[in-house]
């Protein structure tokens, strides 16, 4: 098991529920879809994956480590083996597109050799080897997206999680990062991608995991979005 | 691995020295200008510390001396009370000598002429090395033979080691005062700019930076603004100071100012240290608190 | 006409043409998508409608106003006139969803008894009248995306640009903003929507303003979203 | 309209504050700490400025008499004296208590009894009103038939005079130079609080609130931060200066310290307007570099 939820839930300060008792096993190499609807609870659990949230209750296990008792000091260590997407991007605005990627590979104390190999190859992956100068302000909202995925696979870390990483994206570029993500699931990383896109999720039938107020209504290998379906 | 990670530490700095124009400006204006201030202060306070010395050496004990004494008698007495654990320097002064210097004294030289005899004693003018040592010495002195009676002024000398002791107290205070409220300021300042910047630490924890690889390029950039606050502080007050200097030669020659030579060496080393080590300490300190994500 | 581009071109600082040459003109009451790959220049032509950005090249009119020679104090009552959904939110991060609304009546001096009426209303239209004392960082993104919107229309601005508008949120509370701008369109609102959402561009068949590389390719009445539509 | 508008930036002021506990504090306590060093020394400068005035009107003029004038002519004389402009106060010294006088300070009472006629002569010490008399009035007093000569330690009351005047020169300058950094390091915190809050601007100003609106609630929290800071900084001087008197009666009776009766009032009221003026000022400087949206 590369992720384990086992009766987690988060209640937030202001006494949201945002997941309650949920339940999850994803394997090594497995393609996930969350899905539901705003407000389901699809980022809190996603970022209990490589906690940023800690669960009010519950244990979570990512890649062998009980991320609920992980000491503080460790806690980098997990997140290095968690690529993600976030769904507000979360850019450093002070460096440019390039170095945002770089960033990711130069905290890990990777060699100047193998950052200057990977983070080319990674920005032209998603289509965005003219723009490496460029500073997140002096991007398109679907720019600052892929500048996002970049950075969360140039480490080829063992899970990645994907926050609705297509929400500024056309559907031709959409298309592009999902079939990046399955690549990387085939090639062993787990992948994990909270989305809203019905096309997409119908169309590849993957696992789906569906969620709505913090709880898991479905759970279905080669899943679809649900509903009128 | 070690070495390109302080160049990364490096360029972050630069970088971010760059982007943050505006708040690194004025975290250094604020470091130069507050450390200025504690500056001028301190060469202030020195100067009050000197020129406290400089009074409190002018204390002098007199002891007259016995009218009979013949001057070989007078030659070993003050052989003698040179020998005293304390003294630093006699001066002989003859009845002669002390009448000329009480005419003097009084401005109608000719009206004291007519007096048929000096009514005045020959004295010994004694320092001591430092001002405790004064009344020990005295007292010293009383017990010879030959000396008629010993005086220091206590009054005033009592008067004006208050007065020197208060002087350095009170300088001593307002300049751990203001050096508190100086580290008080610039890491206030410091935290402030990285405070603006809490969003980014945020960011690098959450892409598996470690609290050490964060914090470095932010020391990094407070050491800077440190030493580049008390370069200009240091340049600024040797300046004023060296202006200081000038305007009181020309106008105030009875005032013995503190000299520049080492002065300004060391206050510029102690600002540059004091710089260096609040710029570390404020960023490492502010950036704590926002790493605990 | 509500909103006039004429040769309209923006470069910008770094020297990328976002827009080149671009003429638009919008009718009161229409409703436009606006669609395009990532990059096209979508966001820069609405940031040029409340005037963002300013083009290097040509004139706009919204409204009656002309927007390149605008005097600075003029500025903010052109943007009360045109309400905006930004691709990014921009919410203020230390008031409540209530107060980040009611905002943008307070700034034009509404009276109490107008924000009082108003405020929940459009909260309630959105959808999101159960969170009105979260701040935005305790909302999800689909939730802040919504809020954005109340934003935008609570002062009944002559003029709604929303800016990827539905980016963050499943196709059941997409398809109810969408509605919701439908309407204030036929209630005589000019509504420009950039969007990469083919399904919901395909399926009503308004008017659609396709973009590539900067430049305008295609103004449909009753458009596509366009390719393999 | 006006009246709920100005509630808006009342009610924006207090929550913004509430959101950004850390940096408001942070200015409250960059204000109140750099108010308090610019009071010390104000007090401080105060007083060195109250000590050269008196210093000043210790000086002097004495005027020798002839001994053969008689009793009457002596009263006459002084009448003359006190009715020049500039003359404060005369005092009388007869030739017999200028030499009790004498006595006294040799030390030696004994030694002079025996001196059969007294050397000495009457005098006048008289006092101006201002330190700018005393030249003129004694060049008045030598032009008086009966007076012999007058002396008022011209080179004392020079030296003393260039003190005086450069303690003032010095402590304005001081003054001057700690205010402007104070006002400085103030306006650079409020100008930091604000910068952490630029994009709030900028969204503010894209939703199509005016530069009047958004600048309101920044005013008035920077009037907060001063006050409050000015009022932390003129209790805590209050406080030592207080305790400073209580100290200085104690252990230096002979410094007149300025009472704190009206200063400190005068002090707590130029504080709060300082730091009122300051905070207002600064904010809406900072305010307005970055309202160009
Ligand atoms: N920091 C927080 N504090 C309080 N409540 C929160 C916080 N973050 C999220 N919530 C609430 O928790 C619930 C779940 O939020 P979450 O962000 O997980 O939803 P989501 O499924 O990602 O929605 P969306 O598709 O809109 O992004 C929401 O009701 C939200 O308002
Ligand atoms: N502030 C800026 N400075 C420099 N270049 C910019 C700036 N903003 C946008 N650009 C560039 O201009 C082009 C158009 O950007 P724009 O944001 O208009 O695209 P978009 O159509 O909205 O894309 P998306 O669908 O990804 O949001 C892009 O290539 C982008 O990199
Ligand atoms: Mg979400
Ligand atoms: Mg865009």
């Amino acid at each position: 098991m590369m992720i384990q939820f086992r009766g987690v839930s988060k209640i937030y300060p202001n006494h949201v529920a945002a997941l309650r008792n949920v339940n999850i096993a994803v394997d090594k190499g497995e393609f996930v879809f969350i899905v539901g609807p705003s407000g389901a609870g699809k980022s809190t659990l996603v970022k209990c994956i490589y906690r940023e949230e800690l669960p009010t209750r519950g244990s979570i296990v990512v890649d062998g480590r009980d991320v609920t008792s992980l000491k503080p000091s460790a806690v980098p260590y997990l997140r290095r083996d968690v690529g993600v997407v976030y769904q507000d991007f979360k850019l450093l605005p002070n460096k440019t597109a390039y170095e945002n990627v770089a960033f990711a590979l130069e905290c890990t104390e990777a060699s100047q050799r193998e950052i200057a190999k990977r983070v080319p190859a990674v920005l032209e992956l998603v289509g965005m080897k003219d723009k490496v100068k460029a500073l997140p302000i002096q991007l398109s909202g679907g720019e600052q997206q892929r500048i996002a995925l970049a950075r969360a696979i140039v480490n080829s870390p063992a899970v990645i999680v994907a926050d609705e990483p297509t929400g500024n994206l056309d559907p031709d570029n959409s298309w592009a990062i999902i079939r990046i993500l399955l690549e990387l699931s085939r090639m062993g990383a787990t992948v994990v991608v909270a989305t809203h896109e019905k096309h997409i999720v119908n169309n590849l039938k993957q696992r789906v995991i569906a969620m709505d107020r913090g709880e898991v209504v479905r759970d279905e290998e080669k899943g679809a979005y649900g509903r009128e379906a | 691995m070690r070495l390109s990670t302080w160049r990364y530490a490096f360029r972050d700095a630069a970088g971010s020295f760059r982007a943050n124009r505006f708040s690194s400006l004025s975290a250094i204006a604020t470091v130069s200008v507050s450390l200025l201030m504690l500056a001028l202060f301190l060469v202030v306070a020195i100067n009050l510390d000197s020129m406290a010395t400089t009074l409190e050496n002018q204390v002098e004990i007199k002891a007259w001396l016995d009218p009979a004494l013949k001057d070989e008698d007078i030659g070993r007495l003050s052989d003698q009370v040179k020998s005293f654990p304390g003294v630093q320097s006699l001066t002989y002064v003859s009845a002669k000598e002390a009448m000329e210097k009480l005419a003097d004294r009084l401005g109608n030289q000719q009206a004291l002429e007519y007096v048929g005899t000096n009514p005045l004693r020959a004295s010994f003018e004694v320092k001591a090395q430092r001002p405790d040592d004064v009344a020990p010495v005295a007292q010293a002195i009383t017990s010879l033979v030959g000396v008629q009676k010993v005086d220091y002024k206590s009054d005033t000398v009592d008067k004006l080691f208050r007065i020197t002791r208060a002087l350095r107290v009170f300088s001593l205070t307002l300049v751990i005062a203001l050096a508190l409220a100086t580290i008080f300021i610039i890491s206030n300042t410091i935290r402030l700019t990285v405070f603006a910047r809490r969003r980014e630490i945020t960011i690098m924890k959450l892409v598996g930076a470690t609290d050490a690889y964060i914090r470095r390029p932010f020391v990094l950039e407070g050491v800077f603004f440190g030493l580049v606050g008390s370069l200009i502080a240091a340049a600024l007050s040797s300046w004023i100071y060296t202006g200081f200097l000038r305007f009181a030669a020309a106008n105030l020659p009875f005032f013995e100012i503190v000299p520049g030579a080492p002065l300004l060496r060391n206050l510029t080393l102690t600002l540059l240290g004091l710089g260096a080590v609040l710029g570390a300490l404020g960023s490492a300190v502010s950036v704590r608190r926002f790493l605990r994500v």
